[in-house]
């Protein structure tokens, strides 16, 4: 056997973050509950560090390297650099809010560090074995940080369906990757590709191995049907897990769609486009209407965020590479919301109050006419309704499905985001219709006020020149 | 001889009856645990048997991966169980059910 | 009917049978037992793929380590064995249902048609290289990546447990020998001067 | 010298992020009296800029003036393209007068958060200039889009007891008309590979595609229009708006829905446009009686109104879409151009007299907090001069010569006649409608005894309350006796739009 | 002429300032600085009128068509404001200025006492005096506006102008139910007419492609033959379309049958307006409309048919109706609408211009007979109810003698100017050949009877007889000042003389020239005149005329009944009370148009906004909609139903899905 010693350059990223895990967690062993924050610190530098070498790697090829199985391109730059980012994000809104619960361990950090490796380990993943590899880094690492709250009966509640479910779709994509692998006789993604293109008369196979995969993938964005975790686990989660759940691995999640069926199986374009419109179709929809009857904020934006992926699939459905960036685009558009949405429920919960039912929110613009403004940034983004960063994406999948003449899934999609006005708007009543009940004045540190201000302003502000982000991903796409 | 298709049908059963063990089981969270395993189990039985029909051991070691997580899996899945257990004092299915709608 | 094939069939059809208890059974103890047998049964048919290394490691690791874990998992949370409640022959039964439409639907595409013995015959050995040896050798070499990603899996699986489970109740006292040993006398004896009583 | 400037994205910017400064100075200092004086500059700054662009027009051509064009979104190929022609320049205009008054309006009236809401209407005025000045559809449809948010916060804040109800369906309605028009674009986009609404024009599409895109059109215009029957959020939208909210949603808001159609579903599906103008004219028509009707039994002063504004704008759809029956029959299309600049007056004076009519309801709901016609009677008695203002506009509101009121309809009707007799006929129902609706609600607010102690201690207008009905009051009497100077200005424009439409892209 | 347009801006533009200034700064100027103004701006107008009319009977000028200013362009058309002056303009201004002078003078006098004013504290100050004065200007200024006009825009302007200012005066006492009730039932019964009105001016545009009245009348020659179909196949002459359009117009504002109702309840405005514009300007703007557009209706028979019956029935029929009522104003108006029928006929019968001679003799003398009234009025404390008076003549020599002299003129006494025109009339009708014309002869000739009968009614209850008012008013009543005597005398000069003056030029000479255009085939007067010799040999002739014999019969009956036999009037009540109750519910006009317009509309209005809007459009479809939603989402939570086994069916479930769908 001749071995050559792989490139491991590309990974060095990787690295950084598995190194600096270790350490933090042997550091962690020695430091009191009271100077903790020094892991939390060494977490932020970790996301940064990763953050800048990622950027130092970049480069506008593909490398492919550690025998096939990772694979370096401006998109797996691009999504990991915003994985880094919205963790960042993530963890500092989280601070406060675990201190105020006592939940405030190494712990939550370290899994959460070992989330965002799996998510690295997905987004750059060349084989169907690192794909499977990296997700179930996230997903375990996830797992635990859902049932971190170890006294919450919902948390453990929450935890135990995502398990469950999760392990079941793992199962299935697993089952749908022995069936490819049995097809093809590979396990190498780019050569899958290549195979699968030629492979005529199996293609019932294939089909049928497509079909567990999408299920699995499904499952990890959060798709109709397999969107049932969703709900609970971001109601039942401590807010900062949801926070964290409900961003970044969103964009990991992509990657695997991306990685997958567009590096793995464009051969089967045609097949994964119907489903993804099922898929799409059934999500906007229910998403959308489910929102409606929620009185729970966290259960609320898990149903938009439902709908917000079918959206998403909807850019990727199209096949074209515009299509891509747009569903690209999308996602982390909604990530960058759906923090904001999150951070805001930190915003107003404290110590014994976790404000998380819609009428908590009453009154907000008397109390804090800035965070109501806010908030009312983010439900109009979310909504889809110009000049904030929703509206360009929902325009840009449109666009991509337009462009393959899919118009009744454009128009079934913009007629469900009327009805998902409604919602959004709803929270808009309650902050600035409304009397407040609740006279408390907001607590919290002046890091997660001045960031929350800078995401929703980021919504704006991507909303006016949503030119840049538009190209970046493009580019990313080559 | 046995042909791949026998092993596969194997594990597609193995497959669909611990996939009808999730829903039918409504009393305790630990077989639904040990579905999963038998679902990875299902799994397995195809890497290998592609493994072996196609000549090439990527299956196999794909087997070795997924045997390596199943355990880690379960390990987490077993200290949730735990902790669900501490908080509710019980690992009843059915009674699994404060969140919804 | 070679040897082959009665083997092949004895264990397919304890695993089938054990999987179908596993399911159906009431006690946790008994499912996790069959669960076991399934394993078992599994390694059999492993063997007969020219798996070892992988037959042996399902039973050393998941009969001896994860089933373990399983029972005393079990054990340890004293469950009641669950009483059969009214209805279970109709969930039963639409599971039955359910299951036969997956399996017959995934057995029509796993079945002869695509996978029979004319388009996937059965490959000639190759050489007498050890299973164990081979897959060690991809997995050093080719596969040290993912290696090195499931060894953080354990890692995260080794955290998740401890940081879910262990606990430190806050009634139950400790003794620090440390602080035992830095005390001193003023932080347990304070002298205090008093003026004495007045007499009457 | 003042023709280097950008007028435009000037119209559109000075007040948005005046308002933006308005929102930071806040409530608190002397009941927001800093922040009231800022929007009154603001307000009026703005509206001396679209003066400039008011007398700087060049009312000899149709071409696009005063144009900026700066790439924005290199992705979907959108342009920050602005420009005004002969039928948005006015609308401009109106824009910036109306908000002017609105805010004199609302100057003590409004107690509660007077800086969000100056805010608000100054950020709604720069969007609503933006909607008329964009040249890329696609900057229309951001701005377009974007204005309901100031208006849902209007209604929603400072509105009446069921506000949430009305601004929630305002909204959702107005949301799910625009929708379509969002697809109708995308659709276009692919067509010509560029959002620039002058493309769209030229761009040829089958008749089926035309259809669609009509259609999709329409229901975004119909709906802001509001044309029946998807008018059912404007009487909800009006009762409970704050009066400010009631003169800007009738005065301009309603107007982009009709500037809509003259600029996108006309030109750019023409063939469309004539082979479903039997519809616009069928709804156009019921507008105008079945609205006509409706309006006649309302109990409430700002619904009647609002009712009569959708009957008013059935005028306007009718002036732009008799179009094809007038080429069918008189075989010319001479006539045409006086429906559509006849639908663009009545959008104007509609502004004018809607926006009056509302004013001088707040100003007696303002004392008496109640809009309903039966707890009014003879305010002539007790508000002498505000009651000749009410009858002023009334008379506006009917059509009669000599007001505003009066050119628009009187446009359309000639037009309508040389379409169809008929058409006619049906649409100078509104001459008795209107009068009817409106001059009994004024005979039952207006005169007659006094009814209760109420009115009896009712006082007149102040002197605020008398420059802005006062300002009104020149508008429309100066557009009923003169309105030589707005054809002018539009004529080229329609003149350019008729020999467009008149061609067909099939 | 350099100076004319100056002149004729000035006619008009003087009332308009007057009324500006009363209007706007009532409260500054004061009562006599108000009327002071107004009285002069109108007097500006009638002396520059009247030297514009001495100049067009002169010859000085002809036809002037000049335009003021563009009012606006479209398509190519000119819409302008201008000004036509000729013969019939000038005669109209003059008539005009003239009353409008008198009713202003007088109207100093009339509304003396108004006590309608607003509180100190307004803006608008105490000012219902000059505010008066302002309205009465402003309709001088309107009515100016439209009978100068030149072309059919204005000709609407002024049209409306006018229906707006009366609007204001009728609902001038606007505390007064009644008095409100009947402006907005004015104004809408109006807007019925300029329906049609105005479909006419769309019709005219439409095939002319002007309004312009001269370039219309250049080129009807061109449309005479264009048929248009308005319903199903048949086919409509152009011209009889367009004229019977404009007619609808006219018979709203001339208060011809069926549109009549408004005018007998708009006595409910101060006097001086009813003399002003319900009897002598305003309500005759129709008929001035008709000659105005004279060669446009020499053009169709049918049209003329059509007004020659519709003036007839208004003639007889309202003159009956004049007969039951009490009320002395409604009386006059009831006369007034009669007389209206007379004009119209005369219209019908293409005997234009007997009719604007009528319309101008009718000017005069009921003016005069409102003003009359109105004096009475004043004089018995705003009671106007006939029963209430009687023996006037002792107290209010003036009045009572005027009121004579305007009440013969009315029934047509020889040598009296009504005398005059109304024959012409009676005898233009029985020339005419047209469809429909042995009728309204017939019917004209039974209506000099009528107005004989309730015209002398309404005088032997006024003035002679026992006085049946009570003592208080009995105790006061004097004879009104001079304010409001000199316009009664004033207007009973012409009232007398204006016929003989005039019968010779306008009724059977070519007093309008080309501004009345008259086809030989229907030139009734034209025929007529080969048999006038003056004035003198045609009031003698009229003692020998039909007409005469049916006047003098019906003031013969009038005396018998009210004077003689008084107890018969009450026994005829009571004998023929079904006819009397038809004539005393109007035909019952009021009341269908109130239950069948009013309330059917209403009706509408309610039937389309409760099922409509609020149940169909708004409950099922919007409502509805959301309902669904709302009830879908509820439903769907239930699937959300909290425990594993559902999601994993579901998941499973979704599998399947996935499979039938895109795998089998």
């Amino acid at each position: 056997m001749n071995f050559e010693t792989p490139d491991f350059l590309p990974v060095v990223p990787e690295l950084f973050v598995l190194g600096m895990a270790c350490l933090i967690l042997v550091v962690d062993l020695f430091l009191s509950d009271r100077s903790r924050v020094v892991t939390y610190l060494m977490s932020q530098a970790t996301l940064v560090g990763a953050l800048v070498v990622t950027l130092g790697l970049s480069s506008p090829i593909a490398q492919v390297t550690m025998n096939g199985t990772f694979v370096l391109d401006p998109m797996a730059t691009l999504l990991k650099s915003v994985v880094y980012i919205a963790s960042f994000v993530a963890f500092l809104y989280a601070k406060d809010y675990l201190r105020a619960r006592s939940l405030f361990k190494g712990e939550f950090f370290l899994l959460g560090l070992f989330a965002v490796l799996g998510m690295m380990v997905l987004i750059s993943a060349h084989s169907m074995l690192t794909v499977y590899l990296g997700l179930e880094l996230m997903s375990l690492s996830l797992y635990a940080m859902v049932a971190l709250q170890r006294n919450s009966a919902t948390a453990s509640e929450a935890a135990m369906k995502y398990f469950i479910l999760g392990a079941m779709a793992s199962a299935m994509l697993l089952y749908g990757m022995s069936m490819l692998y049995g097809a093809t006789g590979t396990l190498d993604l780019g050569e899958l590709g290549a195979r699968v293109q030629g492979a005529g008369p199996s293609s019932l196979v294939l089909v049928f191995g497509l079909v567990f995969l999408i299920v699995g993938i499904a499952f990890k964005l959060g798709a109709v049907p397999f969107h049932m975790w969703v709900p609970d686990v971001y109601h039942g989660a401590p807010t900062a897990v949801t926070l964290f759940v409900s961003s970044a691995p969103k964009l990991a999640a992509f990657a695997m769609l991306m990685r997958l069926l567009v590096d793995g199986l464009p051969g089967l374009h045609g097949h994964w486009q119907d489903m993804l419109i099922l898929l799409a179709v059934l999500s906007v929809a229910l998403g959308n209407v489910l929102a409606i009857a929620q009185a729970n904020i966290k259960r609320l934006l898990a149903y938009s965020g439902i709908s917000h992926v079918g959206f998403l699939l909807m850019g990727v459905l199209a096949g074209t590479p515009e299509g891509y960036a747009a569903g690209m685009y999308y996602a982390i558009a909604y990530v960058i919301m759906t923090l904001g949405g999150f951070g805001m429920v930190i915003l107003m919960s404290r110590a014994g109050f976790e404000a998380d039912r819609l009428e908590d929110y009453k009154g907000l613009n008397e109390r804090s006419p800035w965070f109501a403004l806010m908030m009312l940034i983010l439900m109009f983004s979310m909504a889809g309704v110009p000049p904030f960063l929703g509206f360009w994406a929902k325009l840009a999948v449109l666009e991509a499905v337009v462009s393959i003449d899919l118009i009744w899934v454009a128009v079934v999609a913009v007629v469900f985001s009327v009805i998902g006005a409604f919602y959004y708007l709803r929270v808009v009543k309650y902050m600035y219709f409304d009397k407040p009940e609740d006279e408390h004045s907001l607590v919290a540190g002046s890091d997660l006020r001045f960031l929350l201000s800078a995401n929703g302003l980021a919504v704006l502000g991507l909303g006016i020149f949503p030119g840049s982000l538009l190209a970046l991903c493009a580019s990313a796409i080559g | 001889m046995v042909a791949l298709s026998d092993y596969l049908t194997v594990g597609a059963i193995l497959f669909g009856l611990s996939m009808a063990g999730i829903f039918v089981n409504r009393k305790n969270v630990i077989i639904l645990l040990m579905c999963i395993e038998l679902m990875l189990l299902a799994v397995n039985i195809n890497f290998i048997a592609f493994s072996y029909y196609l000549s090439d051991t990527a299956g196999q070691i794909f087997v070795f991966f997924i045997l390596t997580v199943a355990a880690a899996e379960a390990a987490i899945g077993l200290a949730i169980l735990v902790v669900l257990f501490r908080n509710r004092g019980t690992i009843n299915v059915d009674e699994l059910g404060t969140l919804k709608g | 009917m070679a040897f082959e094939q009665i083997v092949f069939y004895a264990f397919s059809a304890v695993l089938v049978f054990s999987a179908g208890v596993v399911i159906t059974v009431r006690n946790p103890v008994h499912a996790a037992l069959f669960l076991v047998l399934c394993f078992f049964s599994t390694a059999g048919l492993w063997l007969l793929l020219r798996a070892e290394f992988l037959a042996i490691a399902l039973v050393l690791v998941y009969v001896g380590a994860v089933m373990v874990l399983f029972l005393f998992v079990v054990m340890m949370l004293d469950i009641n064995i669950a009483v059969v409640r009214q209805g279970f022959a109709r969930y039963l039964a639409v599971g039955g249902v359910v299951a036969i439409l997956l399996i017959a639907v995934m057995a029509m595409v796993v079945g002869g048609d695509y996978f029979g013995l004319e388009r996937t015959p059965v490959p000639e050995p190759i050489g007498e290289v050890s299973n164990t040896r081979l897959l060690g050798l991809q997995l050093y070499t080719d596969y040290v990546y993912p290696f090195e990603i499931a060894s953080v899996i354990l890692l995260v699986a080794i955290i998740a447990a401890i940081a879910l489970t262990l606990r430190r109740r806050p009634d139950s006292r400790y003794q620090e020998p440390g602080r035992q040993v830095e005390v001193r006398r003023g932080d347990r004896v304070r002298l205090v001067s008093m003026k004495s009583e007045e007499r009457r | 010298m003042f023709s280097e400037l950008p007028l435009l994205s000037l119209v559109i910017w000075t007040p948005i992020l005046g308002g933006l400064l308005v929102l930071a100075t806040g409530s608190h200092r002397r009941g927001g009296l800093q922040a009231k004086v800022l929007t009154l500059l603001v307000s009026l700054l703005t509206f001396a800029l679209s003066v400039l662009l008011f007398t700087g027009f060049d009312t000899t051509t149709a071409e696009m003036q005063f144009t900026e064009l700066q790439p924005w979104i290199a992705t979907f190929n959108v342009y920050y393209h602005l420009g005004v022609d002969g039928i948005s320049m006015p609308l401009i205009v109106l824009t910036t007068f109306t908000t002017a008054l609105v805010v004199i309006a609302g100057w003590e009236v409004i107690k509660t958060k007077p800086a969000q809401y100056m805010a608000a209407f100054l950020i709604l005025e720069g969007l609503m200039n933006g909607a008329f000045a964009s040249l890329d559809a696609m900057l229309f449809y951001v701005f377009w889009e974007a204005l309901l948010i100031p208006m849902f916060i209007i209604i929603g804040i400072w509105g009446g007891p069921n506000r949430v109800y009305a601004t929630l369906k305002f909204f959702l309605y107005t949301f799910l008309g625009s929708v379509f028009m969002l697809v109708a674009l995308i659709y276009l986009y692919f067509q010509t590979g560029t959002f620039e609404i002058g493309d769209f024009h030229a761009v040829q599409i089958g008749l089926t595609a035309q259809i669609w895109l009509f259609l999709a059109f329409l229901v975004a215009f119909a709906v802001k229009v509001p044309m029946w029957p998807v008018h059912t959020w404007l009487p909800d939208a009006h009762v409970e708006a704050p009066t400010g909210g009631s003169v800007i949603l009738a005065a301009i808001m309603l107007k982009l829905g009709a500037y809509g159609f003259l600029r996108f579903s006309l030109p750019i599906t023409p063939d469309a446009s004539h082979s479903l103008d039997w519809l616009m004219i069928l709804l156009s028509l019921v507008a105008v009686v079945y609205i006509g009707f409706v309006a006649l039994i309302q109990q409430d002063m700002k619904k009647l109104i609002a009712y009569s504004s959708i009957s008013h704008m059935g005028f306007v759809t009718l002036g732009f879409f008799v179009a094809f029956s007038i080429f069918e029959n008189t075989g010319s299309w001479r006539g045409v151009a006086m429906g559509i600049e006849g639908g663009m007056v009545q959008m104007i004076s509609h502004g004018f007299v809607s926006g009056a009519m509302f004013l001088c309801v707040g100003v007696l709901y303002d004392r008496l907090h109640s809009r309903q016609i039966a707890d009014y009677g003879g305010v002539v008695n007790t508000m002498p001069l505000f009651a000749g203002f009410m009858v002023l506009f009334a008379m506006a509101n009917a059509g009669l010569p000599g007001t505003a009121g009066f050119v628009g309809e009187f446009m359309v009707i000639l037009s309508a006649f040389k379409a169809n007799f008929w058409y006619a006929f049906l649409a100078a129902t509104t001459l008795i409608l209107g009068a009817a609706y409106t001059l009994w609600m004024v005979k039952r607010v207006i005169y007659g005894k006094v009814v209760h102690e109420g009115v009896a201690t009712l006082k007149d207008i102040n002197a605020r309350e008398f420059l802005f009905l006062g300002v009104l009051a020149v508008a429309v009497l100066a557009l009923g006796l003169w309105p030589a100077p707005l054809l002018e200005v539009m004529g080229p424009t329609v003149a350019n739009l008729v020999e467009h439409i008149a061609v067909s892209k099939l | 002429m350099e100076n004319l347009e100056a002149i004729t801006l000035a006619i008009v533009l003087a009332p308009l300032f007057g009324s500006v200034i009363a209007g706007l700064f009532g409260g500054k100027i004061g009562r006599s600085g108000a009327h002071s103004v107004t009285i002069l701006g109108v007097g500006i107008a009638f002396v520059l009128s009247l030297t514009l009319f001495l100049q067009a009977l002169s010859g000085d000028i002809g036809s002037i068509n000049q335009s003021i200013y563009t009012w606006m362009i479209s398509d190519g058309i000119r819409f302008e404001i201008g000004f036509l002056i000729d013969r019939l303009s000038t005669m109209m201004m003059v008539v005009v200025t003239f009353v409008s002078l008198m009713v202003h003078i007088y109207t100093v006098g009339y509304m003396a006492d108004d006590e309608h004013n607003w509180p100190d504290d307004s803006l608008a100050g105490k000012n219902s005096y000059q505010r008066f004065f302002s309205y009465i200007s402003l309709f001088t200024f309107s009515m100016l506006m439209l009978v100068m006009s030149n072309n059919f825009l204005q000709l609407f302007f002024g049209w409306e102008a006018v229906g707006l200012v009366s609007y204001l005066l009728i609902g001038f006492w606007a505390t007064r139910e009644s008095a409100v009730y009947a402006n907005l039932k004015a104004f809408l019964v109006n807007r019925v007419g300029d329906f049609g009105f105005i479909l006419g001016i769309g019709a005219v545009l439409m095939y002319f492609n002007t309004l312009d009245y001269q370039a219309v009348f250049n080129t009807v020659e061109m449309h005479q033959d264009v048929t248009v179909s308005i319903w199903g196949d048949s086919e409509w002459s152009l011209i009889t379309v367009i004229c019977i359009l404009l007619f609808i117009g006219a018979m709203g504002k001339s208060a011809q049958v069926p549109l009549h109702v408004w005018l007998p309840d708009s006595m409910e405005g101060p006097t001086p307006i009813s003399a002003l514009i319900h009897a002598a300007t305003m309500v005759t703007a129709g008929i001035f409309m008709v000659a105005r557009m004279s060669p446009l209706y020499e053009l169709s028979e049918t049209a003329l048919s059509m007004i020659l019956i519709i003036g007839a029935i208004t003639a007889f029929f309202m003159g009956l109706l004049g007969l039951v009522q009490n009320d002395i104003k409604r009386v006059v108006a009831y006369s007034t609408l009669s007389q209206l029928g007379y004009m119209t006929v005369a219209l019908g019968a293409s005997a234009y211009a007997a009719g604007m001679f009528h319309l101008m003799t009718h000017a005069f003398f009921k003016a005069l007979l409102f003003l009359g009234a109105g004096s009475v009025i004043i004089a018995m404390h705003h009671d106007q109810d006939m029963r209430n008076m009687g023996g006037l003549r002792k107290y209010m020599p003036i009045t009572w003698i005027t009121t004579l002299i305007g009440s013969l003129a009315l029934i047509g006494a020889p040598f009296f100017s009504g005398f005059y025109s109304k024959d012409s009339i009676i005898e233009a009708v029985g020339h005419s050949q047209l469809p429909g014309s042995d009728i309204a002869y017939i019917a004209v000739l039974l209506g000099v009877f009528v107005t004989a009968l309730y015209s002398f009614r309404m005088y032997f209850l006024v003035f002679h007889g026992k006085a049946r008012m009570d003592e208080h008013t009995r105790e006061h009543l004097h004879e009104t000042p001079r304010v409001v005597t000199w316009p009664l005398i004033l207007l009973a000069i012409p009232s007398v003389f204006a016929g003989a003056l005039f019968v010779d030029s306008m009724a059977f000479g070519d007093f309008f020239r080309e501004a009345i255009v008259v086809a030989p085939a229907h030139d009734t007067l034209g025929a007529l005149a080969g048999d006038f010799h003056g004035w003198f040999t045609f009031g003698l002739h009229g003692f020998v005329t039909a007409p005469f014999w049916l006047a003098a019969a019906g003031v013969a009956t009038a005396y018998l009944l009210y004077m003689k036999f008084t107890h018969v009037p009450t026994m005829l009540k009571e004998k023929f009370g079904w006819l009397y109750a038809i004539l005393d519910r109007k035909y019952g006009f009021d009341d269908f148009y109130e239950w069948f317009f009013a309330g059917g509309s209403r009706g509408i209005g309610n039937a389309l906004w409760r099922f409509g809007d609020v149940k169909l459009i708004d409950g099922l479809m919007i409502n509805g909609s959301a309902l669904a939603v709302g009830w879908f989402a509820s439903v769907m939570r239930y699937v959300q139903s909290g425990y594993l086994y559902h999601y994993a069916f579901a998941m499973i479930l979704g599998l399947l899905a996935l499979f039938g769908l895109f795998v089998i």
